[in-house]
């Protein structure tokens, strides 16, 4: 038989990731680089407890939608759903917005593991590497030290990062094929390429999915051998029309006069 | 600790960034952080050629878009949409910081809030807000060949920002290599901290008035060039 | 060990890859070592889509030409130049044994020296040569979910190479989970090592005198189909 | 001044090795992939006392000449030279082919210092991405775990590996541009892509520059930050006429026999 990946829906493509998962969750912060449908779909199924993996906890599809994205949607849906138990993440809060997580966390409704992003980025790759942990300058003398073995080796202090094992991860990118290979545009492959392969079950969200063999070989970013599931967005999403929040507009004042997030 | 000074001339963040672009050396691959120092990308001095490393996938870029135009899937690390040149290239999470933790980076610019005398680096935790974000700021703090902070040289409360030891949590221990602030330039040495320049208007005692440890003042210690 | 059974009939080459490829399931991934391993890829089963895996930076690929011929920069780890087929996909060495050590590989095929009641494995150094080659097959061995051997059931000297404990360098415990040899096809379980099939004209008690440890004959032991 | 990491000759290129230097060469084991005309340039030097990293110890020009390339030299030009000290290296010797290396090794004229395959790739990104060490489950009950710490981490037995420091990386890329970034190849990237960036300098040997801005970001390999000196190969190379060894045509014969080295 024919190696098919591609899965029929997003329903489906998330259907068995039990209550208690952890998940990996693709992209840096911006919600062009997020696997939206298919956190949309999880959120629908209402998966409970989950352990997220992640670089940032979501601003919610308003601040989004103000910058007119159709695909709005981040890890704010499962957060303000109340699907999340952890973040494991790299950027919990914002500067100039207070996100959901943040409210939840302040109010000790959800815990948080920070983790320093380029830590967090090797821990995930020693998952996919089959590394038993690695050594990283990164962290010593601070906060992130607590409870890590520390060793000097060549007059440098490291700290021992374990790989970060996770059930699913979900990730966004441009193109696949029913094998699974992928192809990233520009700087949406950050956290996405790095997390394919690094869970037991890697499923992937494609703008299109195309033939095999149409993916030129020297620009696959992703072997197929690290997906496992491959579904395309639909070519167009309706948007809701629920007003704007007004905490969703003081941010997009806040992010226009200071320039950045 | 006096605000004797609470009326007197500082740098704006533009001149601050232009002030840190000096440091930029031809051919320096270099990752600008949110706030003031992303400025410093419009003031590379005339004639060098300086690479932008951005964390979360992209080295060699150029001009930063208004909000709401360009590319969604080019952003910097602070989200601005920012354009393609000759050169440029992509790839993922684990190579960028590769590269930073690797110290292939030449300089790596950052905000602050406080830096000590040995160059300890507290800039990711405001105590008040009891929750903040690590981000990619312990990489590059240890990670850049050089590290420059650029920030105000004492709080809103007028508290020293220039500290014998950092009461803030801590983002890297002996990182910082220069100090770029409203009032002065400090070069952080073995010997202690160096005063290279002031700004116009003030006085090297001046500056030491708003900081903790003792700056030892450079023999070419100047006003600031602008 | 007894030489009775010399010029009795064996399993050739190509009729072992042959057994070998059997085992392929639909979508696998496999990596194919040098020498008879390599030769499987010609027997996938009908109907069966199979990828290979080879360690010098390609996931899947097609035919493999004949010396001489084909693009010198698309070569399997044997130096042998393969072809682009629908799917092909490069990358560098770091990522290829990310692949093989993170357990992405269903199957490693590789040759042997001897293996162990328990699965190890001892493929690289003949002890005569004092000096081998460990190459990728310690990554391989342990890396791979399910590693099978291919190898002739004896020395040349008739010795086993099916053993109790390895004499010969390890290249890694427990690893193996099935061994096609030349008369027979055993698989290693917790409980020992089952024999599952043996060659036209032999016997299980046959087999069994060739090799060191005492293998469990399976319920449904029967003759190797070919 | 614009960056410009174009050097003029292979012989300027490696002018600044010194004797006793550490100096990662790129490849597989195939000339293909093999920085030839930079070894070259380096044998004509003279360099003393090198220690090498590599997959192979080479095979040596005969045995490629035969196969018809042209740049046909890989790292037993350093051997048969008598430069190189010690070799960290995956595969020292062949089955098929008795090279100098192995000839000077069963003399005791140089040293071994043999890695697993995946763990000299590993190390040697350790070294580029400023690891203190990682943990690797291969080698483990081997006579690779000798004099390595070993660690019991959720229940599986690991070895650390420590980083290869290593003062230069000669590699091969395929096109390469004046700020250093390259393409490579199909399977020519190999170890070239993963040391470019590993050792202090990075020298890569391309068949072909071109302008900036005619590698599409998307393809590029290796960025520009790893590689130090990009330097292109002649378009062609005359071949020396030297009778082809007996003991290669041998080798060949056994090589076509066999089907694989």
């Amino acid at each position: 038989m024919p190696i098919n990946k591609i899965v029929a829906s997003f329903d489906k493509a998330v259907a068995d990731i039990p209550d208690g998962a952890t998940i990996m969750i693709g992209g840096f912060g911006t919600v062009a680089s997020t696997p939206t449908c298919l956190l949309e779909a999880l959120a629908r199924k209402g998966v409970k407890n989950i352990t997220t993996v992640s670089n940032t906890t979501g601003f919610g599809s308003d601040v989004w939608k103000l910058m007119g994205y159709k695909f709005a949607e981040d890890m704010d849906i499962l957060v303000r759903n109340r699907l999340v138990k952890k973040a494991i993440v790299a950027a919990p809060v914002s500067t100039i917005y207070q996100n959901t997580f943040e409210k939840l966390l302040r109010a000790g409704e959800v815990e948080v593991d920070m983790v320093p992003q380029g830590t967090l980025a090797e821990r995930i790759r020693a998952a996919k590497a089959g590394l038993g942990g690695v050594y990283v300058p990164t962290g010593v003398g601070t906060i992130v030290e607590k409870g890590k073995e520390k060793k000097v080796i060549n007059g440098q202090t490291y700290l021992l990062e374990l790989p970060i094992q996770a059930d699913f991860a979900l990730i966004k990118a441009h193109k696949g094929d029913r094998w699974g290979n992928l192809v990233y545009r520009r700087t949406s492959r950050t956290f996405n390429a790095t997390m394919a392969g690094a869970a037991k079950v890697t499923i992937a969200e494609v703008d299109e999915l195309v033939e095999l063999g149409q993916l030129d070989p020297e620009v696959i970013v992703t072997p197929g051998i690290y997906v496992d599931r491959v579904i395309a967005r639909p070519k167009d999403v309706k948007v809701d029309d629920k007003p704007i929040s007004q905490e969703a507009l003081e941010s997009q004042k806040r992010y226009k006069e200071r320039g950045s997030a | 600790m006096s605000d004797k000074f609470k009326d007197k001339f500082r740098l704006d963040r533009q001149t601050m960034a232009l002030r840190v672009a000096r440091e930029f050396q031809d051919g320096d691959c270099v990752n600008l952080g949110i706030g003031i120092p992303v400025l410093a990308s419009n003031y590379v001095p005339a004639g060098r050629e300086v690479i932008f490393h951005s964390e979360n996938g992209v080295l060699g870029f150029g001009e930063v878009h208004t909000a709401g135009e360009g590319d969604p899937d080019f952003v910097n690390a602070g989200g601005q949409a920012v354009t393609i040149i000759p050169g440029t290239c992509f790839f993922d999470h684990h190579e960028s910081f590769s590269i930073v933790r690797g110290k292939h980076l030449d300089i790596s610019v950052m905000g602050g809030l406080q830096v000590s005398e040995k160059g300890d680096l507290a800039n990711w935790l405001v105590p008040e807000r009891q929750i903040g974000t690590i981000g990619g700021a312990m990489d590059l703090a240890i990670g850049a060949k050089r590290l420059i902070i650029a920030m105000n040289h004492v709080t809103k409360d007028n508290q020293p920002r220039i500290v014998k030891k950092c009461s803030y949590e801590l983002t890297a221990l002996e990182c910082v290599k220069l100090v770029v602030t409203d009032i002065a330039v400090i070069e952080v040495t073995k010997k202690g901290m160096v005063l290279k320049e002031y700004a116009p208007t003030w006085t090297p005692e001046e500056v030491q008035e708003l900081s903790e440890p003792k700056l030892i003042v450079a023999p070419d210690c100047k006003e600031i060039e602008l």
